[in-house]
This record gives C-alpha cells, structure tokens and sequence, in this order.
C-alpha cells in the first residue's frame, strides 16, 4: 500500500504507493530529501508497479527530484508504468527527462 | 430509467480527504456505466481541483471545500469551489507548467490535466473571495 | 496526526444514492483503520438510515437526504435526516419486525440492524418535519 | 454483478448479487413474483456467493418469498453464506425458518 525506498550504491529506487497524490508526494518527497542529504545519489528509480492512480502531484515529485539531482547531472527512470501513467508522463513532458 | 441526479459534498480541506472526493465522485459517475479510463480521467480532474483549493486556496488552513456533482444524460458537471484566495490571473494560471508553489514542488500541470481529461473547463475566482472551478464530460461517447 | 474530520453530503432521495451514501460513509471511516468488519457494520447502518429516508421519509418522491460524518479520534459520527413524513411513535418504529410497509417487503429490521452495528443510535422526529438519526461507532476497540 | 434466476422443475435458484441492499431487492423481487404466477414453485434456493454486502432489504426479501411460498409449505434455502450474511440472518432470526 505505502511507498517503500531502496538504497544501493549511488543508485535510489522508489516503490510508488497505489494512490501517488498530494499527500503521498508529499511524504515521499521528504524522505528521498533525507536520504539525499546524507548518501550521494546518481539514479533515481521510480517503479510504478503497484500505482493505480495518479495526478500531476506525482508529475511534480519526479520534477523535484530532477531538479536535486542537478537537472540532468543524474539520471531519473520510471518502471512498470501503466498506459494510463504513461499518459501523465507524456501529458507534462516529464517523458522527455526521463533516461 | 432515472437520467438526472445531484449530490453535494461539503469536507475540510485536509490531504487526507482528497481521496474522499475522488472515490465520492467516481461513485457518483458508475450511474452513466463509465469505462475505466473515463473513471481515472474523472479522479484525476478532480483531485487536481481539490488539491488546488487545499494547497492555493486555503495554503494549508482548514476550511470548507464544496463539490457538486450533477448528471443529466450522458453528460457529468462537476463544480469545486473554495472560498479562500483566489486567483489574480486566471488566463496565467491555467498555462502549463505555471505554479505559484514550485517550493512545495507543484509542477504546475493541474490545470492543464483537468483540461485534457475533462471535455470543458472553466473557472471564477476572485482575489479574496475564492475560487470555483466548473467542469463536464460526456461518458461513454 | 489530524484526528478529527468531518464531511456532509446532500443527495437526491434516488435508490441508486443509497450506494453512494454507503461507499462515501466507508470512505470516510478509512482514515481510523477500520477492520473489515467494522466497515461492513458502518454501511449496513448507513444503508438502513438512508432507504428509510426514501422509502418512509419522501415515500418515493425525490426530495434531498442529508448526511453529515464526523471523526472524533476512534469516534465516528453519523447524522442521517430527511425532512419528510416524519415518524409518530419512534419507540414502536424502533422495535424489531415493526414496519409500515410489509406490501413493500421491509422486513422492520431497519433500526434493529442500526442499533446492532453501531454503538449508539438515537433518533428525533417530527410527523410532517422529517427525520434524524444520530449513529456513533468506536472503531478499533 | 446482477442477480440471475434458474428454474429446475419446482425449485428456483436466485443468484444474489454482489449488493443486495433496496434496489437490488426490489428487482429480485418483481422478478421471482412474475415466475411464481406462472410455474409453480415449492423450494427457492438463495445463493450468497457473489454477495459481499446485505442489508434488511435482502431479509424482507427472503421474509417475503417465504410468504409467498405459504408460510412454511415450502422451502428456502441459503447458500454459500459468508459470516457477515449469517450474522444478518441469525440477528432478523431468518435462519429460522430456512429448511
Ligand atoms: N483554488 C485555487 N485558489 C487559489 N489559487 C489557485 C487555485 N487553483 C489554482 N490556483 C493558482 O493557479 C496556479 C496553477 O494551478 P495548477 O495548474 O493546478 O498548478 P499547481 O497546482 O501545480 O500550481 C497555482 O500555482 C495557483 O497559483
Ligand atoms: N426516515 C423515516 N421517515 C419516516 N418513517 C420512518 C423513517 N425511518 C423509519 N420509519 C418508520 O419506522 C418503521 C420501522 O423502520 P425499520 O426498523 O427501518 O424497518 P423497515 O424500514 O423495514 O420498515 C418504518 O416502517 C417506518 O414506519
């Protein structure tokens, strides 16, 4: 149900709730923010296996972490993405960040 | 058969109802037989419409946010409105990617997604008085 | 962690609304981690409270039913009320198998079902006023 | 989702639905009435499987059709009853008079 967060080498991946809204963001982006500060991370992994539902809360995390990751410096990459998530992606253009 | 319905849901604007809303709307919706991917669209416009009166509206205070839901025939209106901040520029605020918040890390799309799910949005607001967003869909087209 | 809540919902008097009313009430009631259980508990009672409001409170006709949750802690609160036909003996329409409309197939198992599922119900009522019932359930015991 | 009817000599099975609250009820009802007139039916066999909510729409239901069978000269049965629906038949004291 909740989100789950790995750490191996500079590589984080992030396990997405079913629901990825306002609140979820919101806690996700904290915790990736703690982990950030204290370990040096190359890759951000989001697997969207278990996300049945989404809006653009979940487009802005992904921004975020783009962002603190030094806009390209690193790279984001998205898993297990459903057609009606891929729409979201295209929609916003996350898509074209996307490594 | 019945082709007209109305319910009005009055909640704080706290996260966690969020998800209220959205399973309150797309309850509302299964009358018109909807597909899965009209139900998502759905959720999704309106959970952009709430987060919006909860994070722009109110910044964070609890008070209420009204959703009304109205079905005639194959056409669904939904109207969500707070009575919070308002907004200056309503032609800015509806561009993609614009955001008053890229702290909190809004990406600026929910306007642009209530748009592309919904067949037709629009939106009153006042500086001070609040915000009401009015939007339709035709299921099952 | 916010503990209380509170959410009121207006709707037309149509049976198709008395599973929207049940699936917004379990909605509601899943920020207190109810056991599965106790959901089914809370949208038995609810669905009991609201077709008495369209069957004996509007008598068929569409009129609106209010329904407002409240959360205190583990506390839930729910007010079902209408304002129709009213009830002149709440003790009698209270007792288990009475019912006015046995041509309609109730069973008179309405209140008994509410008072089984929920910690407290209490109702007030006026003949040609309306009808409330009041429910509470501590969730989590 | 819905409710299906089957007819086997006199006996008639009702595949309850997955809701069986008023308006469900009340189509099972119109439905199982019309049969009546026509066939004559001595055992009416309720099947919960596909039911995951009731509420005492569905016990007037069964009150009803036990009525209607003439109080006792016939026979109602239920089947594939989960706890929750054995609770609800146990509480109105339904269980009674299923044979
Ligand atoms: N209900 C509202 N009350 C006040 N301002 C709003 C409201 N809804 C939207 N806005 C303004 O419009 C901007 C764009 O909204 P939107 O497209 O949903 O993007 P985001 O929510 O990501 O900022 C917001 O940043 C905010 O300034
Ligand atoms: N909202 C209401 N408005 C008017 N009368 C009501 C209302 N709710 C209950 N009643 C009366 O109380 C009686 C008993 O209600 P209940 O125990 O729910 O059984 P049932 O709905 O099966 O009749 C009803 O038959 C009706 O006369």
């Amino acid at each position: 149900m909740g989100a789950a967060i790995y750490i191996q080498g500079t590589s984080l991946t992030v396990r997405l709730p079913e629901e990825l809204d306002h609140p979820a963001s919101d806690l996700i982006r904290k915790e990736t923010d703690r982990i950030m500060g204290q370990t040096y991370i190359k890759t951000i992994i989001f697997d969207f296996e278990e996300t049945t539902f989404m809006d653009s809360s979940g487009i802005g995390l992904i921004m975020g972490r783009y962002r603190a990751l030094g806009m390209g410096k690193g790279c984001i990459k998205a898993v297990n993405v459903s057609s009606y998530v891929e729409k979201l992606l295209h929609l916003s253009g996350v898509h074209k960040f996307i490594c | 058969m019945e082709d007209t319905n109305e319910m009005t849901m009055i909640f704080e604007s706290r996260p966690v109802n969020e998800g209220l809303a959205r399973i309150a709307a797309a309850a509302f919706c299964t009358q018109l037989n909807p597909t899965l991917e009209e139900v998502s669209d759905l959720k999704t416009a309106v959970s952009e419409a709430v987060t919006n009166c909860i994070i722009h509206g109110y910044e964070g205070e609890i008070h209420k946010i009204h959703m009304t839901c109205r079905r005639q025939g194959q056409e669904i209106q939904i109207d969500i409105a707070d009575e919070g901040a308002g907004i200056e520029n309503i032609e800015k605020a509806m561009e993609p990617l614009y955001t008053t918040r890229p702290d909190k890390d809004r990406s600026g799309m929910g306007f642009t997604f209530m748009e592309a799910f919904m067949d037709q949005v629009t939106v009153e607001s006042e500086v001070g008085k609040g915000t009401i967003v009015h939007m339709k869909k035709i299921i099952g087209r």
